[in-house]
């Protein structure tokens, strides 16, 4: 009994709701949403590890006052072991994991509060019950539970989009949710299948009927719920077809809004694939389906990042691209491949929500996104500047900072498993978006300013700054000391080889 | 194969899956469009619903002139019904975000058209 | 003409037919360049993994994907209308990618 | 052999709803296989499914959907 893994999940819920009620009383409203998005990383810190039975209903095998006077039919079969209820489990891996996205959470809250002028309204809310459904998938032990918290994401993610009032933001929403109102029931029809072959949905009982032949692991269902859950996969984390609409969805975001929605696609992302790698991973299929699916995400990602001229358009798309790296981790299907994985699934999110933010002030300061249109950035602040550039460094993997530590694990683990072509793409299209970003760098910063180019005279907020500056210093940590991520994330790994 | 009725509530909701793909695909009118996804939305719960039936079976509650045994023998499995109420909830709200975000545009382009609205100008 | 040439030359014919108003400078020259190296030389490499199957199809692939290649170049322009913002695209690649997935587990596995 | 009839109805109900032109008339259509399902789920031995269902799909529904008509425009368009 783990009280704390519950209220990762409702603290965050209540205090949206709460942030809600007390609509117009701006500084009460400030003040809580910074305290409550604070208190959240803090959570995942000192929360003990375990496991956490929702309504306290735990197997009947460990629950001593209703199991002892059962029948033989119920205490001789597998129904004596499996789980009742909602199971929420919570270890070292998922520590850093909700950690992390509970910082990005909490430094685009706190940017938000100060970039917009009023505080109050429905974007904290959606914020904070994103971030809680997020922090649900990745605790939830009971795949139903997941495509709930699937619906709820994908509705905060619309709301994040219809709430930053870019233009054509409705058009790109409503697309969001005509494609997640296709992908969301077919996961559910994947699910019903799992359900209706093994009768459960709590995950590690499905694993238990795979493994110990309760059910035919081969039978045509399964490998068709596998396909409908990873379709599912694809659509919640913006792998392709769907990297196009994902990519516009973040371009439409405000720079915070944006930072947190691609933070919330790259966990959705680890956490389904590792509940596909948990179940279906004696399916050899299976990790050469990822691997294809990474390296097209990978591929057309970047490629098509390049030739983007709107540069949230061209950071949208690289994160897309970024999400291959993950996912070529989690198909090498090595222990060492799946924790070079995760290290690069929390490096792109700390990188990526850096640069968003940080290419947020260039949009705070001339209210244009269009490279073409922009120039002699450098000069309005240069320290600024600087910050963009080590972003951009740590997201192509230049040594001290943490994208290099993961690429190099993830290129290591794809020499050991003997697929070295996948090491060498890997670095090409690495030098690729560094080239990008270059590129997109020089047009903002560097060239001569355009005359036609205003530049407004609001200051930008030090929230800005201070943010940018912590996730610099967390990517610095990250770099010289990687094993603060390794090893929190190698059991986890290990276990699901 | 003996053609019994959960076989063909299968298939009512297998062909309702398909129309609802069709419906999202071909057609152009935005509502339209979204009336095929709640078919696809009904076509999952009705599978999910035929899944737990049992021919011959009896409802899942528990009345006090039965036996243990006899309710665990016959009753419909109940875990699946669960699911889809809350599905049922899920659809509905997800249809209500669609269709006030179909009236939003409606007033900004005057039309329902998909191409014309969702069309390739959103850089 | 050198290679840059007949480029830029299919850059504008393509913009041309999809009634675009960008002009075409050197810097999205350059970048859909980039892009098509990359898109090519990924492309390739990954095909060296099919030699895991067998190494004579790897060949006989890495060949007539070489020549594909070489016929449609450039390839990116068109790959970039192919991924427009359009719904109706969209949704069409969303279906045929479900189809696609649902084909390669089923058949894919019970036949391998 | 009633639910026979039922499944026929959902189906060719979800069909005919797509093809009118007018949509205010597939709105209240779309109540047609919502309440089939619904009398479906009865007889698929989940009778608090079927309520839920019945509520949502023969009423919620088609009124979103009729409200939503009425707010933007009843005719389909031709090109």
């Amino acid at each position: 009994m783990n009280e704390l893994i519950a209220v990762m999940v409702i603290l965050p819920i209540a205090s949206a709701l709460f942030l809600n009620f007390l609509h117009e009383k701006d500084r009460t409203i400030k003040i809580l949403a910074i305290v409550t998005a604070f208190v959240l990383p803090v959570l995942a810190l000192i929360a003990p590890f375990g496991t956490h039975y929702f309504g306290g209903y735990v197997p009947l095998a460990q629950n001593m006052t209703i199991g002892q006077d059962l029948p033989a039919l119920i205490t001789n079969t597998q129904l004596f072991q499996f789980h009742p209820g909602i199971v929420y489990i919570f270890n070292s891996a998922q520590q850093l994991l909700i950690f992390v996205l509970c910082l990005i959470a909490f430094l685009a809250i706190f940017t938000s509060l100060n970039e917009t002028k009023r505080p109050s309204g429905v974007y904290a809310f959606l914020m904070f019950m994103g971030t809680a459904s997020i922090s649900a998938i990745l605790l939830s032990d009971d795949i139903f539970n997941l495509f709930v918290f699937f619906e709820i994401a994908a509705l905060a993610q619309v709301g994040i989009i219809v709430a930053s009032g870019i233009k054509n933001n409705y058009e790109t929403a409503l697309k969001y949710t005509l494609l997640g109102n296709i992908a969301g029931p077919l996961l559910l029809l994947g699910i019903a299948l799992l359900l209706g072959l093994t009768g459960n949905v709590n995950i590690t009982d499905i694993i238990y009927s795979l493994k110990h032949g309760l059910v035919n692991p081969y039978s045509p269902a399964i490998l068709m719920a596998l396909g409908l859950i990873t379709f599912g996969w694809m659509y919640a984390s913006g792998l392709p077809p769907f990297h196009t609409i994902k990519s516009a969805v973040y371009s439409k975001a405000l720079p915070h809004g944006a930072a947190l929605l691609q933070a919330f696609s790259v966990f959705s992302m680890v956490a389904i694939g590792i509940i596909l790698l948990r179940m279906f991973s004696y399916i050899p299929f299976t990790k050469t389906a990822i691997i294809g699916i990474s390296l097209l995400a990978m591929v057309l990602g970047i490629t098509m990042a390049i030739v983007q001229t709107d540069f949230k358009r061209m950071l949208g798309f690289l994160a897309v691209g970024e999400l291959g790296y993950i996912g070529i981790g989690l198909g090498l299907g090595t222990a060492f491949g799946i924790t070079a994985g995760l290290f690069q699934a929390v490096n792109e999110a700390i990188i990526t929500a850096f640069l968003f933010i940080g290419f947020g002030t260039v949009l705070y300061k001339t209210r244009t996104a269009d490279t073409r249109k922009l120039g002699g950035m450098m000069f309005v602040n240069p320290r600024l500047a600087l910050l963009v550039l080590l972003a951009g460094f740590a997201m192509a993997g230049v040594p001290p900072l943490n994208a290099f530590q993961s690429k190099l694990m993830l290129i290591q683990a794809s020499l050991q498993s003997g697929l070295p072509e996948l090491g060498i793409i890997m670095i090409l299209l690495s030098i690729v978006t560094f080239m990008t970003f270059m590129k997109a760098f020089y047009t903002i910063y560097m060239r001569p300013k355009p005359a036609d180019l205003k530049i407004l005279d609001n200051k930008i907020p030090r929230s800005t700054i201070i943010s940018m500056v912590v996730f610099l210093i967390i990517c610095v940590i990250l770099g010289l000391f990687p094993q603060l991520a390794t090893n929190s994330l190698q059991t986890l790994a290990a276990g699901l080889v | 194969m003996v053609i019994d009725s959960q076989l063909m509530s299968f298939f009512t909701a297998g062909s309702l899956i398909v129309i609802g793909i069709f419906a999202a695909l071909f057609l152009d009118n935005l509502i339209k469009k979204i009336i095929g996804l709640a078919f696809l939305a009904d076509g999952v719960n009705l599978f999910i619903i035929t899944m737990g039936y049992k021919a011959g079976g009896i409802v899942y509650i528990f009345m006090p002139n039965m036996t243990i045994s006899n309710f665990a023998q016959n009753a419909s499995y109940p875990l699946p019904f669960a699911l889809v109420l809350t599905s049922i909830v899920i659809g509905a709200s997800t249809l209500a975000v669609m269709l006030g975000l179909v009236i939003v545009l409606n007033k900004r382009h005057g039309s329902l058209s998909a191409s014309k609205i969702l069309g390739d100008k959103g850089e | 003409m050198s290679f840059y040439d007949v480029i830029i030359k299919r850059i504008r014919e393509i913009q041309e037919k999809a009634e675009e108003e960008e002009p075409v400078t050197n810097v999205t020259a350059s970048a859909m360049l980039t892009a098509e190296l990359t898109l090519i030389a990924s492309l390739l490499i990954a095909v060296v993994m099919i030699r895991l199957i067998h190494p004579i199809l790897m060949i006989i692939m890495i060949i007539v994907i070489f020549i594909i290649a070489l016929m449609a170049m450039p390839i990116m322009p068109k790959l970039r209308q192919e991924q427009n913002d359009s719904f109706n695209n969209m949704i069409f690649y969303v279906i045929m990618a479900l189809g696609i997935i649902i084909a390669l587990f089923y058949w894919g596995n019970l036949n391998v | 052999m009633i639910e026979y009839v039922l499944m026929i109805t959902t189906v060719l109900g979800a069909i005919i709803a797509l093809m009118q032109r007018d949509l205010l008339k597939a709105a209240i259509l779309t109540g047609i296989p919502g309440i089939s399902i619904a009398f479906l789920f009865q007889f698929l031995l989940a009778p608090d499914v079927a309520l839920t269902q019945a509520i949502v799909g023969s009423a919620i529904v088609p009124v979103f959907f009729a409200l939503a008509v009425l707010r933007t425009r009843r005719e389909e368009e031709t090109e």
